[in-house]
């Protein structure tokens, strides 16, 4: 290796480290944020390392800088506007659309280094197997973690989408992926089988995600992203470059353990979940009819108004369809109205209430409400028994004491025991079932009433009927 | 077997395994996060977009590398900026912040 | 920079990742077996001792390779036994074992 | 590479992968013992690998099978000997043991590589800077790891050994390895300096070690773990085999986290251990003097004995006392007397009960206390309010409620809440404090009664006492 050479790997190692190391700071909610700087620094200390060995290399021409000066411009221009623009909970979206080009960026460079130094060089195995997987792996992610953008911001039907022969076209799709991928390890000068596995992977992802139901594409969306790890690792083997490989290993890897725990959390599997899923689909969409007739209460907002009024601990315990209903501000309101009359009010944030894995904290920040009144699980559990009213917006799942006993499809999952509490309100639209599909034994209870309404309005509605009884 | 081979298969065993040992117990809060901080790191890419627009040298391969670059370059700046964005959400708000929405003000 | 020493060097680092993160969070009572388990890895050393009497050429070298040879092999082969003997404490006892022992039967 | 290096090379790498997957399943009690066999499993990978090796290369003569086959006969004769009979309680220092040959031996290949490779070849930092580290670092393990060997099994004095000038002696051990290892790599070809070197790591290693009270022994003995397996690290630099390297630093890092782990345990820190810590010694030499006049009511066995035989619950507490006096069996005997009589007793955990981490569990198993008997901290302490008679048996620090308090050696350690249940049966010697020093204000409570005598004397004296009652 030259100095230059020698340097560089050094530097490469170094900047790995910084990934590592940054990686470990994100456990932790204290040192999160300066890991990710760190990682950051690992990526610009990388960054400057490729630009002085191509300029050193000098084989780079003016075409060549005008296309990567071109393409990075753009590039960082739209993903930062994207990344400063999006609303905190859509965040899963834009990570699916980064994992998208991430896995097109690494697709392009296995297939740009095919059609470059193939037909030069000498064929090998050695050579060939990465690019295939990199090539396949990349455009499987491409397609994918389009097509999940698409779901989790509206613009592809949350629903699974299915159709008579689907499984058969899934099968073509991956077998003629495989065909490709073989053809071009064993006849390596022929260019369009690349292609061919490019198209076969593109074909594939689709296909794969188009099944899936919205609510499942966190998952989703962090199995692609451990793919597009692995595309970029396999990458780094086809350009021989090894802060590829080791990041990209690593987020593959890391990326892989951490959707199982995603999907843990929800009580769901993955292979579950990439087979189609049980209920599958939006709250609102799976979950229309209760099949299990039951005696509920129906409260008005006035009656919730008096109720909260006249209480001295308040606990609001948020769901996804708080999230659906974009109600976080009207939420926050209502909250600071109580507490400023002296009412103790909290909120109970189970992990993964909403669609994403810490989903009701981001809401709930992004509209200030004070860190100290965000109990997590175990902390809001022990306080129910002292609530006067819980009051339950768009929570489902969460709730439901189902979840200790066994044999229906949320049994284990840790529950925010709400039914301890001494009086429960519920805001939802009707008695249909939350992501789960199961029945919530709660709204039937005595001490719990339902005021059926949407939770912006039906919020709207109980702060003006609060307002009335605290002046 | 080269021995660049070997360096590179070792040490790409070597990260997968590091993979695996780091992410073990991650609290659900942190998984969203967690999730799009190893998002921005497979923005390293950037680097093989540098390395392939260094050989291109036709107007197809400009027009990859082009197309490269900028897949890479939204990857890892969007990446970064929203990790970071999202950071600092689960981070103590400081007490300076001016609260413009409805409620919720500190206590 | 030679390519091995590199790939040396980087797989060094990586180890020392991988170390560090498969060691978090170790329940107090199983540490002493955990650091009998990673003493008994140490032991590994023996690959060493036969590289080394593979190039021994006189008696000194000799001395030294059987030294070498000896020390490890007392630390591979005793730091599994031990470790899997103190293991087998952690593991619920099967109702089947005889009681030699004073007291404290199973119920 | 040839074929045979490629296979040797990536046996090695599966070698290391069971190295780590087997440490990671060692993390949790169930699958522990299945941990330890697959990282045995790449042992013999490795070891058939490298005799394949080089048998292959056909360079080893008479002398270097019989050096070889002899030193591996004896060695797995002594080692396998010594791993059966050892008592368990003393594991500590078979692993110390382990540390200082496997120290030896990594520091036996630098010195060989070095006079063997070294005249032959040109100089290069490469090779000198990696049998420097090695033979300082195995050097100063050996040394070490002996003494500390020596202290935990009584051949060597357990507490601290300092004598007047020992600073001084200490800092020209570290100048002279400083100095030799800088000699080592200026002029490689003069073979004195390295002897130099490994005397004056040797010294060090001897000079850290005795300053070092017995109780600190097990932190000191991980951390000289952590040494030894940097060590064997160097020596794969030496010899470039992979193996080595790999699971070399993987014992190095993970050493160290342990290392900090067990110091935190027991609520010390390294740093304070190895300058020779507060207390140092065991708690029969340093805890000598009460200064805190306090006022306890002795009791006799007779007495123990008739609460015993009248108690419902009863909570055995288990300290570094039982261990020093052997009483394990007179414990498992008590408490089947009293089990036989219908009174559900069960043994209280400390994690660092003892003077190594999981001792009491160890001890303990040793004489088949069913396993549903032994309650780790929690759940012990969930216990306490309902039981009638905590018996305390040579435990002191794990039990002290000044734990709870700030300002004290043990503030903040989580303790076993023995001043919670009904009554307390306290055995021990005398009114010595315990290992980190502090008086124990359990002792002088209301509900505490004392009874001083060795645990073994007295457990003998309680079950005759209970027998009596029970009759
Ligand atoms: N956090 C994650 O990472 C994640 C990811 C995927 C899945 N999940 C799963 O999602 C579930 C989360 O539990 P959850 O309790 O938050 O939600 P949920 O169980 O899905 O229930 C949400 C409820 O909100 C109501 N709702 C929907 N839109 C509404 C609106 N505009 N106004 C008022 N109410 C509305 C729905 O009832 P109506 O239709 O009657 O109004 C529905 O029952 C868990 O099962 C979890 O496993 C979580
Ligand atoms: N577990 C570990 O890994 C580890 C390692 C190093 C240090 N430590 C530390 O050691 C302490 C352990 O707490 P512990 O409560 O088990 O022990 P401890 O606090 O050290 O107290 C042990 C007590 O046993 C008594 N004792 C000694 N020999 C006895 C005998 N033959 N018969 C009856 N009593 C006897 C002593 O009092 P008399 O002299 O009055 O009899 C002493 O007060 C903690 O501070 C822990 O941090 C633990």
């Amino acid at each position: 290796m030259t100095a230059l050479q020698t340097i560089a790997s050094l530097v490469y190692l170094l900047s790995a480290i910084c990934y590592v190391i940054g990686v470990h700071m994100m456990r932790s909610p204290k040192t999160a944020k300066n890991g990710n700087i760190l990682s950051g620094v690992g990526m610009i200390m990388a960054v400057i390392m490729i630009i002085i060995e191509i300029i050193n290399d000098g084989k780079i021409d003016l075409g060549g800088w005008t296309a990567l000066i071109a393409g990075l411009v753009l590039g960082i221009g739209y993903g930062v506007i994207k990344a400063r623009k999006v609303p905190m909970t859509d965040v899963p979206q834009l990570v699916s659309l980064f994992n998208a080009v991430g896995g097109g960026a690494a697709a392009t460079i296995g297939i740009f280094d095919y059609l470059h130094v193939m037909p030069s060089t000498s064929i090998s195995l050695i050579f060939s197997i990465p690019v295939v997987l990199d090539v396949i792996i990349g455009g499987t992610t491409f397609s994918g973690s389009l097509i999940a953008t698409g779901k989790l911001s509206g613009h592809v039907p949350g629903k699974p989408i299915t159709f008579p022969g689907a499984k058969l076209c899934n099968a073509v799709a991956i077998l003629a992926m495989l065909a490709a991928a073989v053809l071009v390890i064993g006849f390596p000068t022929n260019w369009w089988y690349i292609v061919l596995a490019l198209g076969a992977s593109l074909v594939f992802g689709l296909l794969m995600t188009l099944p899936i139901g919205g609510a499942d594409m966190p998952v989703v969306v962090s199995l692609l992203n451990a793919f597009t790890g692995l595309a970029v690792a396999f990458a780094g083997f086809v350009i021989n470059n090894q802060v590829l490989i080791i990041a990209g290993a690593l987020v593959g890897a890391a990326g892989t353990i951490l959707t199982l725990q995603m999907a843990e959390a929800m009580n769901r599997s993955v292979a579950n979940i990439i087979a189609g899923g049980f209920g599958g689909g939006d709250s609102g969409t799976s979950g229309a009819a209760a099949d299990v007739p039951v005696n509920v209460t129906e409260t008005s907002a006035d009656d919730v108004g008096l109720q909260l009024a006249y209480a001295h601990n308040v606990m609001i315990v948020p769901g996804y369809g708080l999230a659906a209903a974009q109600a976080q501000h009207e939420v926050a309101e209502l909250a600071k109205l109580l507490t400023d009359a002296g009412i103790n009010v909290d909120y109970a944030i189970h992990p993964v209430a909403g669609r994403m894995p810490g989903h009701m904290n981001v809401l709930l920040a992004d509209v200030h409400v004070p860190y100290e009144q965000m109990k997590q699980l175990d902390e809001a559990n022990q306080m129910f028994p002292n609530t006067d009213v819980s009051l339950v917006i768009g929570a489902n799942d969460v709730t439901n004491p189902l979840a200790r006993e066994s044999g229906n499809a949320i049994s284990g999952m840790p529950i925010l025991d709400v039914d301890k509490s001494k009086s429960v309100v519920v805001i939802k639209r009707s008695m249909s079932t939350g992501y789960a599909g199961v029945q919530n034994p709660l709204f039937s209870e005595d001490h719990t009433k339902m005021f059926f309404s949407d939770a912006k309005k039906g919020l709207q509605e109980i702060i003006a009927a609060t307002k009335q009884y605290l002046d | 077997m080269s021995q660049q081979l070997y360096t590179n298969l070792a040490i790409f065993v070597l990260s997968l395994l590091v993979g695996f040992e780091v992410m073990s117990k991650i609290p659900a809060t942190l998984q969203t996060p967690m999730m799009s901080g190893a998002n921005a790191i497979h923005g390293v890419v950037v680097v093989g977009a540098f390395v392939i627009a260094a050989e291109a040298d036709n107007i197809w391969f400009y027009l990859l590398a082009f197309l490269c670059a900028f897949f890479a370059a939204v990857n890892v700046s969007g990446g970064y900026t929203v990790t970071d964005r999202m950071l600092g959400m689960f981070t103590k708000p400081k007490a300076s912040s001016s609260n413009k929405n409805a409620g919720g003000d500190k206590q």
